[in-house]
């Protein structure tokens, strides 16, 4: 080891498991949260594998009906509440959002902490009712399905949910609190990374749209143990309402999932063409548009769940407007790259794979936006499809990129290069094949949600499934050498990429502290052509 | 392998078009960005490790450019989408009435002559069919794929849809809302015969009673007759020549009696009061099966059309119910 | 957190936290903090507002009949007890920024004395209801001469008082913490931030009582 | 964003608002047995709302805080307003089109 890489810094400033766990350093919280979402997704991946097995046959031969219904109900409810909406915010959003701006810390450290336990304890309860039996509402828990039919592990599962709630309001609170009172000297708005433009239209979701789902969860577990009746159609209720209830956080949660990824690419757009990003206050823009415009149109998962048809109408205009600031984004860019010097790293290749996916896969939400075709496709294999290209396609290319990219700055090391552009290809390729068919599947009919299907849907069920095997291992291959290379990875220079932000002028990896005294921002971000000594003095 | 689902009602043509345009839409974006990326990063791709970009030169038009475009696109995509959807909507007249009640895990589907069919549906072709729908637990939803076809059935109130079958077939009926263990099981099929087929059908197998004299004998089980009995100094209005009426509420408002007023009446009285009456109807909520709400207000119907309806090519037309303003 | 200890000057105050400039940019944070979290809070309480007025509109007499065989006696003084609180609390907070240690301690002391009495009282009511079968599930019994839906009303009464009661049980927890601090001489002049942001959480919940008591106990009032 | 201003009201408002939410409690409970048609619920609301303000702006130093306070505020009463009204509209509409969408 050389002098340099035995500087103090935060990660080998302390040790032992009790420095972890009651660590405030949001650099280390940051870590918990790497840790924990992780385990999230590998148990959600492994659901989405058991799930593709089943679908491999048409008729429902390797599980019971049950059993599928318990599989699809936790992949869902594991990917989105314990893996998406806190994976982005929680560990790149963590690390990155006080070293961007030059603070020393988040402004509520130990309510950092407290949220990173409450997302554990809430995931962990969540788990506890999947071992038990398990859930089979599916992630939407549907009234009066979930308050009267299904099993009480709706309860459980209603509570970590809650939980975990509680634990992304806190983030976002956090975040805003943060971005609004700890920035740097000379940190203007207007000169802030748009990372942190992109954690904070996150935050202001986070925290409006988050209480709403808290409660409706809330009086789902209520009604199921107390017999109330809200959404009980047999006491007077409206399972609609419920809907309306849900989908009020849950559409804007979708947000929560893509603005975080969105913000990302903006870094690493710029970063691997060394250029300024073209557009910048139109992309800062977009995201706070976005987030305000994305609590207008939740009626647009209930076309045809006997909604009035002239608030149908109205959510489905709104939902187009919404296309535009997203679309804005892919525009702007796209502008980026041109005369930019393009290096193909990696991290850029999960950049430019974003921008495709996401490209595709918002384009179909226009289709489901479009209300007579919504009625043809909505519960269907099209939906699957069009949320996956997304999720999977947008938000975890987004997610791995910026792990990449901010990899040497967390752990202090170079990953391999070779394998990880492998990797790359290997997720690009499976995620399009598992993906792709399902689009088709669902014009042609095939319900999701389905244990067994008719046989005319096999063909294009086991492409599908050939994809997901494909794509499991694309997502092996990170982990591996991410783990590999914490030991035996070379050593990380302060600026690898040679790419302008704060985050870039402290040692990799930072010292507890961020910065050895408190920097004084001078000019605009990304601004390449000065960068290094003039703009952005440290001291 | 096919790519669409075989086009078979009125409306499955208009919603392929639609589809048609934004897979062209779709296709255009996704390759104009997909190239111009790829392009890009090969042109400018970096020739020295510590070469820098030039600066970058913003440009307002251009931001205008890429924010009209797609905003005059989605613009076209949600009037034709909408169009569409309220050609989905209004039901043609001369509508054949079917009652369909889902219930874990089977519709089971009721005609006005009597004849009762369990995931099964026989329809002649060309003609209108109106579904009145109610579910007797979970949301459930009505799903044809060949018609492009797709409506949620919530408990607590009718789901009313129509469509017209274009093509003599056999096709797919989907439950669509996942509404349990044997969701994947909600499945059957949906005949669509030529009418001289339907003929033989609609004669083969012995119908019950028809939908209307079960709902007559629910109307005294229900004690209902003690009040709409239609003798003078009845204590409620009389439902004779109810459907399709204008009804005046005591409150001030007026409205046309359609079948989810009738329900509505039923399970929750108190909400809309008829003028001249007092508000003393008890609630039937949860006291009437869905399938025994159907028969109540299938007979209702009768009450108001020709007695001598029953049979034939299209068992009690039912009026269309006007609408009320001239709204969109 | 002990690794704070080193970056703090030694002359930094001791309530400083080591990531902050000074205790004013603490407070700053503070302050923006809480009240983000009162607009969770409104959005929390905001669902079941949602739903109450939806069935408010459908049920209405049910709703009507239902909210008269609410006690408005025992509400209308709950309302009077818990401004009264509030005025104690802002009270309070006044002592603290004035650095009077005996009268913060007693104006909290009268805070959780009257928070408590709310929570007595509403025991008593959700007693007479359960005595009554007017508690929604399997024991509700509909109300003579009432709509079914009534037991609707109570439904959202529960839930709505209910959350309340929690909000409150977890402000005089937070109140008799505060008591605590106060009586050690924590709060002065300079630093009194835990009393001001538990001062404004105990007002946010008096401005939901604000709003809770005319629409449950006052709707149907005068068709009596 | 600054917390320079005059931090807090003076002893005295503290006083009078407290009088005036308990004149505007006698006054919620008295209109609530008057026959105003249409009219009892806006009423008790528009007092409700009074209140609120009183309790937001004096005993919350609301009025004494920094603008983005306010703000923060608006866009609580703001998002709130999104959940009913639209979520209402959905209720309110749904009969306009006697056939479908009930
Ligand atoms: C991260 C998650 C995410 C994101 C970002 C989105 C983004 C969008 N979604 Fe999606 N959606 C989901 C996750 C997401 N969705 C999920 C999980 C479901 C299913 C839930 C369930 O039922 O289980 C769902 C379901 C769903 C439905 C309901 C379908 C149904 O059930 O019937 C609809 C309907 O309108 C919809 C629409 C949209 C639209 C219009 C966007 C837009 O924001 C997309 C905007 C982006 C673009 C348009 C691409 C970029 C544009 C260009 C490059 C330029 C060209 C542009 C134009 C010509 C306009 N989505
Ligand atoms: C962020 C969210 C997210 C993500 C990442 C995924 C990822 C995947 N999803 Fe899923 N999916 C949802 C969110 C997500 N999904 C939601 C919300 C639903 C709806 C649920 C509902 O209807 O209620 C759904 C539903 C859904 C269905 C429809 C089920 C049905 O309707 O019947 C299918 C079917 O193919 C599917 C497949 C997949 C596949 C193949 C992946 C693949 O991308 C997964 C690939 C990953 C792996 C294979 C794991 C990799 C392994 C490791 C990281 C570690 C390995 C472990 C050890 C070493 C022990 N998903
Ligand atoms: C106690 C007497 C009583 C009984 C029993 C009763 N009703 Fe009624 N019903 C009334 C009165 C009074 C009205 C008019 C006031 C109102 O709209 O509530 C009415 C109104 C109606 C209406 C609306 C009529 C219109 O003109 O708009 C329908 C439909 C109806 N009842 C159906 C039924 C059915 C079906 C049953 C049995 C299951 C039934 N009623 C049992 C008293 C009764
Ligand atoms: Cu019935 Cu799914
Ligand atoms: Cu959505």
């Amino acid at each position: 080891m050389t002098n340099e890489s035995r500087r103090e810094n935060y990660l080998n400033v302390r040790y032992g498991v009790k420095s972890w766990l009651l660590t405030t350093d949001h650099k280390r919280i940051a870590i918990l949260y790497l840790i924990g979402v992780t385990f999230f997704f590998a148990i959600g991946g492994i659901f989405a594998g058991l799930i593709r097995l089943e679908l491999l046959t048409p008729p429902g031969d390797v599980f019971q009906s049950e059993t599928y219904n318990k599989l699809f109900t936790t992949h869902g409810v594991m990917m989105i509440f314990f893996f998406m909406i806190p994976g982005i915010p929680g560990v790149l959003g963590n690390f990155l959002i006080p070293l961007m701006i030059g603070a020393k810390d988040v402004a509520f450290p130990r309510l950092n902490l407290l949220s990173w336990y409450l997302y554990i304890i809430g995931g962990l309860t969540a788990l506890w009712a999947v071992v038990h039996g398990g859930v089979d509402t599916g992630w939407t828990f549907y009234t009066p399905y979930s308050t009267v039919y299904s099993n009480d592990w709706v309860v459980v599962t209603a509570v970590g949910i809650f939980i975990a709630g509680f634990s992304s309001i806190l983030t976002g609170l956090n975040f805003l609190v943060t971005i609004h009172t700890m920035r740097a000297p000379g940190m203007t708005w207007m000169r802030m990374p748009l990372f942190c433009w992109g954690m904070y239209a996150t935050g202001i979701i986070q925290i409006l749209g988050t209480p709403v789902i808290a409660i409706t969860l809330l009086l789902v577990a209520a009604e199921r143990l107390f017999y109330l009746g809200i959404f009980n159609p047999a006491q007077g209720g409206d399972p609609v309402l419920f809907q309306h209830l849900f989908w009020f956080y849950s559409h804007p949660a979708v947000y929560i999932m893509i603005l975080p990824a969105m913000a990302v690419i903006s870094e690493l757009v710029t970063a691997f063409s060394r250029k300024p990003i073209f557009g910048y206050k139109f992309i800062a823009a977009s995201s706070i548009a976005i987030a305000v415009l994305s609590f207008l149109v939740w009626g647009h998962h209930m076309f045809v769940s006997g909604q009035s048809v002239y608030a149908g109408l109205v959510f489905s205009i709104i939902s187009f407007m919404v296309a535009i600031p997203s679309a804005i984004k892919v525009f702007n860019w796209t502008a980026t790259l041109y005369r930019g010097s393009v290096s193909y790293q990696t991290p850029l290749l999960y950049a430019l794979g974003f921008i495709g996916l996401f490209t595709f896969g918002g384009l179909t939400g226009l289709f489901l936006a479009a209300l007579g075709l919504d009625i043809h496709v909505h519960d269907t294999y099209f939906i699957v499809a069009h949320f996956h290209y997304i999720m999977v396609g947008g938000t975890i290319m987004g997610y791995l990129g910026g792990l990449h990219f901010w990899w040497p700055k967390i752990s202090g090391k170079l990953y391999p290069e070779l394998w990880s552009r492998v990797s790359a290809w290997v997720i690009f390729i499976g995620f399009n094949l598992t993906f792709f068919p399902q689009f088709i599947l669902g014009y042609l009919g095939m319900p999701r949600r389905y244990h067994a299907y008719p046989p005319e849907f096999q063909v294009l069920n086991v492409m599908s499934t050939a994809g997901a095997s494909i794509l499991g291992v694309g997502y092996v291959i990170p982990l591996v050498y991410f783990i590999w290379s914490m030991r035996y990875g070379k050593d990380a220079a302060d600026n690898p990429w040679g790419a302008t932000g704060l985050e870039w002028q402290t040692p990799s990896p930072p010292p507890t502290e961020n910065f050895p005294t408190t920097p004084v921002v001078t000019g605009k971000p990304y601004d390449y052509l000065t960068a290094g000594e003039k703009e952005v003095a440290v001291g | 392998m096919p790519f669409f689902p075989e086009q078979a009602s009125t409306f499955a043509r208009n919603v392929d078009h639609l589809y048609l345009f934004m897979i062209v839409v779709t296709a255009f974006f996704s390759l104009l960005i997909a190239t111009l990326v790829v392009v890009f990063a090969i042109k400018f791709h970096r020739k020295a490790p510590d070469e820098i970009a030039g600066p970058v030169h913003e440009s307002g038009l251009l931001e205008i450019v890429w924010t009209v475009i797609p905003l005059g696109l989605v613009l076209i995509m949600f009037f034709w989408g909408s169009s569409v959807y309220f050609r989905i909507t209004r039901p043609p007249a001369n509508a054949l009435d079917i009652y369909v009640t889902g219930k874990q895990w089977m519709w089971k589907i009721q005609h006005t002559d009597g004849h009762r069919e369990m995931n099964e549906l026989h329809i002649p072709v060309g003609q209108p069919v109106r579904l009145t729908m109610a579910s007797e637990d979970v949301i459930h939803s009505f799903f044809i794929p060949a018609f492009r076809f797709k409506r949620d059935v919530v408990p607590g109130r009718f789901a009313t849809a129509w469509f017209e079958p274009t093509k003599p077939g056999k096709y797919h009926l989907f439950c669509a809302e996942y509404c349990g263990t044997r969701h994947s099981n909600m499945i059957g099929w949906i005949y669509v015969m030529t009418p001289a087929d339907y003929q033989v059908w609609l004669s083969g197998g012995a119908p019950g009673e028809t939908l209307a004299s079960a709902g007559a004998k629910r109307f005294t089980e229900h004690a209902c007759n003690t009040c709409h009995g239609d003798q003078p100094g009845a204590r409620g209005p009389s439902l004779a020549g109810l459907f399709g009426k204008e009804i005046h509420l005591q409150n001030g408002q007026t409205l046309i009696a359609d079948e989810a007023y009738i329900r509505e009446s039923i399970v929750n009285p108190q909400a809309k009061i008829v003028a001249g009456y007092p508000p003393i109807m008890p609630t039937f909520q949860g006291l009437i099966s869905e399938e025994g709400l159907l028969q109540l207000i299938a007979y209702i119907k009768s009450l108001s059309s020709a007695p001598a309806a029953a049979g034939g090519m299209a068992p009690a037309p039912t009026p269309a119910p006007e609408r009320k303003s001239s709204m969109p | 957190m002990a690794d704070a200890a080193q970056a703090v000057a030694p002359e930094a105050p001791r309530e400083l936290r080591h990531h902050f400039v000074d205790l004013e940019a603490q407070k700053e944070a503070s302050a923006l903090g809480m009240w983000i979290f009162l607009v969770t809070e409104v959005l929390f309480f905001g669902g079941m507002f949602t739903a109450y007025v939806v069935y408010r509109a459908a049920y209405r007499r049910a709703f009507e009949g239902a909210s008269n065989l609410l006690d408005i006696r025992l509400g209308a003084f709950n309302t009077a007890v818990l401004i009264l609180s509030s005025l104690t609390m802002a009270l309070a907070v006044w002592a603290a920024s004035h650095g009077r240690r005996k009268l913060i301690v007693l104006f909290l002391f009268f805070t959780i004395l009257l928070g408590s009495t709310f929570l007595g009282v509403k025991v008593i009511e959700y007693k007479q209801k359960f005595d009554h079968h007017e508690v929604p599930g399997a024991h509700f019994v509909v109300p003579e001469g009432l709509p079914r839906q009534s037991e609707m009303f109570f439904s959202l009464y529960f839930c709505m008082t209910g959350l309340h009661a929690l909000h409150m049980i977890i402000g005089v927890g937070l109140l008799s913490w505060l008591v605590a601090k106060a009586r050690r001489g924590e709060f002065t002049r300079r630093y009194n931030t835990p009393v001001e942001m538990v001062g404004l959480y105990w007002h946010f919940v008096d401005i939901v009582w604000i709003f809770l008591f005319p629409l449950l106990y006052l709707l149907g009032r005068h068709t009596l | 964003m600054s917390l320079k201003k005059p931090h807090a009201p003076r002893l005295s408002a503290y006083f009078g608002v407290f009088a005036a939410l308990m004149a505007f409690t006698t006054l919620t409970v008295w209109a609530a047995y008057q026959h105003l048609g249409v009219w009892n619920t806006p009423l008790a609301l528009a007092i409700a709302v009074t209140k609120a303000l009183l309790v937001a702006l004096i005993f919350m130093h609301l009025r004494y805080s920094p603008k983005l306070t306010a703000f923060v505020v608006a866009a609580s009463i703001f998002w709130l307003a999104l959940l009913i009204i639209i979520t209402v509209s959905d209720y309110l509409t749904r009969p306009w089109l006697p056939i479908y969408g009930r």
